[in-house]
């Protein structure tokens, strides 16, 4: 397979930022309480982590090893403002859901392990595309848990009424949120399981 | 120590070349969320009024706001000042005390659509005023106006909910019917009191007159089925009512009480004292405001 | 310095701060003389001076409004006068907006038969209130972990052991109680002057990175035992979403320095009690005949899912 | 994980009595069953059926996962069935017949089953099930009350007619005070006598079974006498309940009415039958004693100023969540403790 393109199918399953490698949590659960904000949240990410990534495998011969890290927070911080000051005229509403974790991508551990493993050693292609490997796993992880929150919790996908009740309301709330996820989890290790036979343990979490 | 002065200079360069990158996108995007914001004011005003999404916004259909200040004059007197727009796209600051009695119209020199910024506005209004009064803003309320007849108010209110504050729009025809109710911001329980956002629950009020508002109460009955499908269009076309008889069963239960939501009866009940308080002080209000304007003859906007 | 002493030392520095908020807003709060709410219907004022009872009893006597709204008084529907006759209650007929101010007038106050003239009386939640809803609501309301989801990475990834827990949550009450007053100090004094709100986020990263920077250095150099204890959670602060999320929160609903300080001192014990509580349970079940694909993670999210179903009981607590 | 031994080898003595897990569960839903019979005669067959369906539901549950699990069947240890019983006893008689079946999933399943199985999990599992049924379906668990005393006015009529829940709705005494006031519950029980009369006996609207105090109070003595429960948790409970509610439920302080608390609601049934769990409370006495203040000072404050008429359930799970800590806080000193390595130095 082209490189490039396993480079973004190992983002979105075999290393997927939420459930395989266990990485951001935090948004994964607190925004998702509907497809359409899970979507939007994805795509911020998706920007974010395609921008800091090539922006730090060009110039990354000029940047001193020991301030690797900060300078790596502030390519960060910078596309995340950009795309914090981006998204409001784009869509309103949904920002306003979430406004905190647009703001909060910016200590999203996913991104500068990116940056760290692979940009700061690849070139700008290939980092382009792990970038948006990473991205889109992340959009996608948020859309799955979207999707089953939205359902369950009030009845609709992506705003249209399906059910026309509520099934269980728990969903949209935090604790539906964390029993979603783990059970997501529990489910790609058991995938896991019956494919390679062997029980995988999860990431490390951060 | 050369090389420190080397990490400071290339830190000190990815920090100015990301504020100058950040600071460009500020200015190009930031004209673009203020109107944004505007937008969705504007939206939810028309959606009251009756022109929601898809439907074509007649030209000559104006919306004025009219700010009210708390003024502290400089001989210590608590006096109102409406910020008014007048004939010519002008505006003047028009101070009464607080039975009612105009005192003094003073011009405002600032273009009414620099207005909408609360910042520019408050200058604006500190500016024409005496030394050693002070001003406070109170609230914004919006006068439609088509070609040159008034078609209604939009006022905004507050009632304290269950867990946070509700913040409403009430909207009104000129014979003070509630026309429209909107939700703009509540943290209510979902599934309980969140219902409050519900058309069902908000079309309850739509229709009541300033009498009927005045001795309305919340009843902890359920909601006629019928009726219920009637206030929320979307079920009214799955039922198959035709225009006509939704009318006619909104007409059947005009002088209902609101039916509390099942289990959320506190949501409920705020959210009715909410519009009726908020409807209650805007109509005494209006009564003095038009008494003034008749008085000094003011050739207002709307 | 083991983890008892540690935690020692960190109530030692927590206490004071604790009591400084809890204290010194009620002192300014007494010294200038108003009134408070006492129910959604009731308004205490006192005067200061023992007051006639006939004059007191008379609701003719008192104008009560919104500050907004200064036309449109809100009839007092009666009065009780206390035992020594210098505080009044008001009752009010329908329920008063507590977040909001009213002005209460007294118009010729009467003592002993003496008219001594107009009073007036501002009347809002006192400030310790406001604190200390903050407190709790940033700590058990709304924890931080359980109902708003921040900090989920560290949550997860150091709660295997008690220990390790308790020293994390300390650290990180820590950082976050300075970083948010510094970040407070930073917004009002630099960046809202200049005009340059847009660059927060830029800033505030900064602010707690080369706060944790100074931290670390001098610990290495204090106290290296602690540092060695310590050193490696100090890397992930940074990188973590609840530090940030408490000055954001402060500059998006624009507190001032208690508030923010109560904020970051809520949520960092908030956090930090959540991180105690989980390790306790995950170190049971390390015991436990966990399902195998369940394992880890999986099973640490069903658990904190169990947590916030639980602290649903404190939804819609308010204590005034 | 501890690898499983081939045989069970417990700490001596090694003498047995005749006390297994199943003869406790068993007696302990044996001395529920006063209370049943009094709500079906106050709500009708609807809460037998309800109770039903619940058992039924907990113990399939239960076989299903332990089968997906590769678990050793242990449905005859009557631990499932209890649970069941005790969701119904917490859910409002007048719910939808599919509600029992929802909440014995995260009952069992999740609470129960994930964490190990019987003996392992943190908090109750009764208790998980109704939490989540409260956040899920929070019309129905918050008003499908009945009036007690149904029997006369046709019990059959309530038993077909299982959709007609908002005809026959009332509210319960703690939300009637929670929205009114206390007086509004004296105006409407007709003096303070006859409060506590009916609410002891069970005279009232509210959950399957918790409405008799003086059944459950039965109950709960004759576990104490069969030596299944000791009186430290559900008198520090009911002690520390009515403490709390008497400085803080009046107008003023220190003019509550204690015993309105005490007697309403399910607090009498968490005292004697939930906070008393073997699994999920601690086990050693002093630790109990501080849970059940926990419990009772917890339920009253939520009543009172939270956001719910009822807060026992919410009260004995986050009892629950500090129960692991409280375990290892009230840990008994060892009496020679090793000596502390020194500590070696830092380089």
């Amino acid at each position: 397979m082209n490189r490039n393109l396993k480079l973004i199918w190992n983002g979105l399953i075999p290393e997927n930022p939420i459930f395989r490698l266990a990485l951001s949590m935090c948004p994964a659960v607190a925004v998702t309480t509907s497809v359409e904000n899970g979507l939007m949240l994805g795509l911020a990410v998706v920007f974010v982590q395609v921008f800091s990534s090539c922006t730090v495998s060009i110039f990354k011969s000029f940047i001193h090893p020991r301030i690797r890290i900060p300078a790596y927070v502030i390519v960060i911080a910078l596309w995340v403002t950009v795309i914090d000051m981006i998204l409001p005229v784009i869509s309103p509403d949904v920002y306003k859901k979430v406004e905190l974790f647009v703001k909060l991508i910016v200590v999203f551990a996913i991104i500068i392990s990116r940056l760290e493993l692979f940009a700061s050693k690849e070139p700008l292609v290939p980092s382009f595309f792990d970038g948006m490997g990473m991205g889109f796993g992340f959009l996608f992880g948020l859309c799955l848990i979207g999707a089953i929150r939205e359902f369950f919790g009030t009845g609709q996908l992506l705003g249209y009424d399906i059910l026309g009740f509520n099934p269980l309301l728990i969903m949209v709330l935090p604790a539906g949120g964390f029993f979603v996820i783990g059970f997501i989890m529990a489910t790609f290790n058991w995938f896991e399981y019956k494919i390679t036979g062997k029980i995988p343990t999860s990431g490390g979490a951060h | 120590m050369k090389e420190i002065f080397k990490i400071t200079v290339s830190l000190t360069a990815v920090c100015v070349v990301a504020s100058l990158i950040l600071g460009f996108v500020y200015a190009k995007t930031e004209h673009a969320r203020k109107l944004n914001e505007e937008k969705t004011e504007q939206q939810t005003i028309q959606g009251l009024l009756g022109y929601g999404a898809g439907e074509k916004i007649p030209s000559d259909l104006k919306v004025y706001p009219v700010y009210r200040y708390v003024i502290t004059s400089d001989k210590g007197k608590t006096l109102l000042g409406y910020v008014l727009p007048i004939k010519d796209n002008k505006v003047v600051l028009a101070e009464m005390d607080l039975s009612g009695n105009p005192l003094k119209i003073i011009p405002i020199t600032v273009e009414p659509s620099a207005l909408s910024d609360k910042a520019k506005r408050d200058n604006a209004v500190n500016a024409v005023l005496p030394k050693g009064s002070k001003s406070l803003y109170a609230q914004t309320v919006f006068v439609a106006d088509m070609g040159g007849k008034r078609l209604g108010y939009v006022v905004p209110g507050v009632t304290q909910g269950f867990k946070s504050f509700i913040k409403l729009m009430v909207s009104l025809n000129p014979d003070f019917t509630v026309t429209g109710v909107a939700v703009t911001s509540a943290e209510e329980d979902p599934g309980l009191g969140a219902e409050i956002q519900k058309s069902f629950f908000r079309n309850q009020f739509v229709g009541k007159t300033i009498e009927l508002l005045k001795k309305l109460k919340v009843v902890k009955e359920p909601l006629p089925p019928n009726y219920a499908a009637a206030l929320d269009p979307a079920k009214a076309k799955a039922k198959g009512l035709t225009p006509e008889q939704v009318k006619e069963i909104k007409e059947k239960h005009l002088k209902d009480n609101i039916y509390a939501l099942t289990g959320a009866t506190i949501s409920s009940r705020a959210m009715t004292n909410g519009v009726v308080s908020t409807v209650k002080k805007f109509v005494y209000r209006l009564d003095k405001l038009n008494e003034a304007i008749k008085k000094e003859q003011l050739s207002v906007a709307f | 310095m083991n983890a008892k002493q540690f935690s020692n030392l960190a109530l030692l520095i927590f206490l004071p701060i604790f009591l400084f908020l809890m204290v010194f807003p009620a002192l300014v709060h007494a010294a200038t003389g108003s009134g408070s709410f006492k129910k959604d219907t009731e308004i205490q004022i006192s005067f200061g001076v023992p007051v006639d009872e006939t004059w007191a009893k008379d609701t003719a006597n008192y104008r009560v409004f919104q500050k907004t709204d200064p036309d449109i008084e809100i009839p007092v529907t009666s009065v009780t006068l206390s035992p020594r006759r210098t505080s009044a209650v008001l009752q009010f007929g329908e329920a008063l907006n507590l977040s909001s101010e009213y002005e209460v007038q007294a118009n010729n106050v009467t003592s002993d038969g003496k008219v001594l003239g107009n009073e007036e009386f501002l009347v809002k939640k006192s400030e310790g209130q406001i604190l200390f809803t903050i407190f709790l609501g940033a700590m058990l309301i709304n924890n931080f972990v359980f109902t708003k989801y921040l900090g989920l990475c560290i949550f997860f990834g150091v709660s295997q052991k008690k220990e390790t827990a308790i020293g994390m949550g300390i650290t990180f009450t820590i950082v976050m109680v300075l970083s948010a007053i510094m970040c407070w100090a930073l917004l009002t004094f630099v960046l809202h002057p200049l005009h340059l709100g847009f660059l927060q986020i830029i800033v505030f990263i900064g602010t707690v990175a080369i706060f944790v920077q100074a931290v670390d250095t001098i610990l290495r150099k204090v106290n290296p035992y602690l540092f060695k204890k310590l050193g490696v959670y100090l890397v992930l602060i940074v990188t973590n979403c609840i530090i940030l999320a408490v000055p954001l929160i402060n500059a998006d609903s624009g507190n001032g320095p208690f508030e923010s300080l109560t904020l970051g001192l809520g949520a960092g014990l908030g956090f930090a009690l959540a991180l105690f509580l989980m390790s306790c349970v995950r170190e049971k079940l390390e015991l436990c005949r966990v399902p195998a694909v369940f394992r880890g993670l999986p099973i640490a999210f069903v658990v904190a899912g169990l947590f916030a179903l639980s602290f649903l009981g404190f939804s819609g607590f308010s204590i005034f | 994980m501890i690898p499983k031994p081939e045989w069970a080898v417990s700490v001596s003595p090694h003498i047995r009595k005749g006390i297994s897990t199943s003869w406790i569960m068993w007696t302990v839903s044996a001395s529920l069953m006063p209370a049943l019979i009094l709500s079906i005669y106050n709500f009708g067959f609807r809460s037998l059926i309800i109770t039903l369906i619940s058992v039924v539901s907990c113990m399939l549950v239960e076989a299903i996962s332990q089968k997906a699990l590769g678990r050793s069947a242990s449905i005859k240890d009557g631990s499932s069935v209890l649970t069941g019983i005790l969701i119904a006893f917490v859910i409002p008689p007048g719910v939808p017949y599919y509600l029992p079946i929802i909440g014995a999933v995260p009952a069992i399943f999740i609470a129960k089953e994930l964490m190990g199985g019987l003996g392992y999990n943190v908090w109750n599992p009764a208790l998980v099930g109704r939490a989540f049924l409260q956040a899920s379906f929070p019309v129905a668990i918050t008003t499908a009350w009945i009036a007690p005393q149904q029997l006369s006015k046709g019990v059959w009529d309530i038993f077909l007619r299982p959709g007609t829940v908002d005809a026959i709705s009332t509210a319960t005494p703690l939300s009637v005070v929670k929205q009114y006031g206390m007086t509004a519950l004296t105006q409407q029980f007709g003096g303070l006598d006859s409060i506590y009369w009916n609410f002891f006996l069970g005279f009232k609207p509210g959950c399957i079974g918790e409405t008799s105090a003086a059944l459950i109070l039965l109950g709960g003595l004759y576990l104490m006498a069969r030596k299944i429960i000791t009186w430290h948790i559900p008198v520090s409970t009911l002690a520390s309940a009515a403490l709390i509610a008497w400085i803080f439920g009046g107008q003023t302080w220190f003019s509550g009415n204690p015993l309105v608390h005490v007697l309403s609601g399910g607090l009498m049934l968490g005292a004697f039958y939930m906070a008393t769990d073997y699994v999920t409370s601690p086990t050693l006495k002093s630790a109990q004693i501080v849970f059940g203040v926990g419990v009772g000072a917890l339920t009253v404050l939520i009543r009172l100023k939270g956001g719910y008429p009822e807060g026992v359930c919410y009260a004995i799970l986050l009892m629950n969540c500090l129960t692991p800590a409280m375990d290892e806080w009230f840990k008994p000193k060892r009496f020679a403790p090793p000596k502390a390595a020194p500590v070696a130095a830092s380089k």
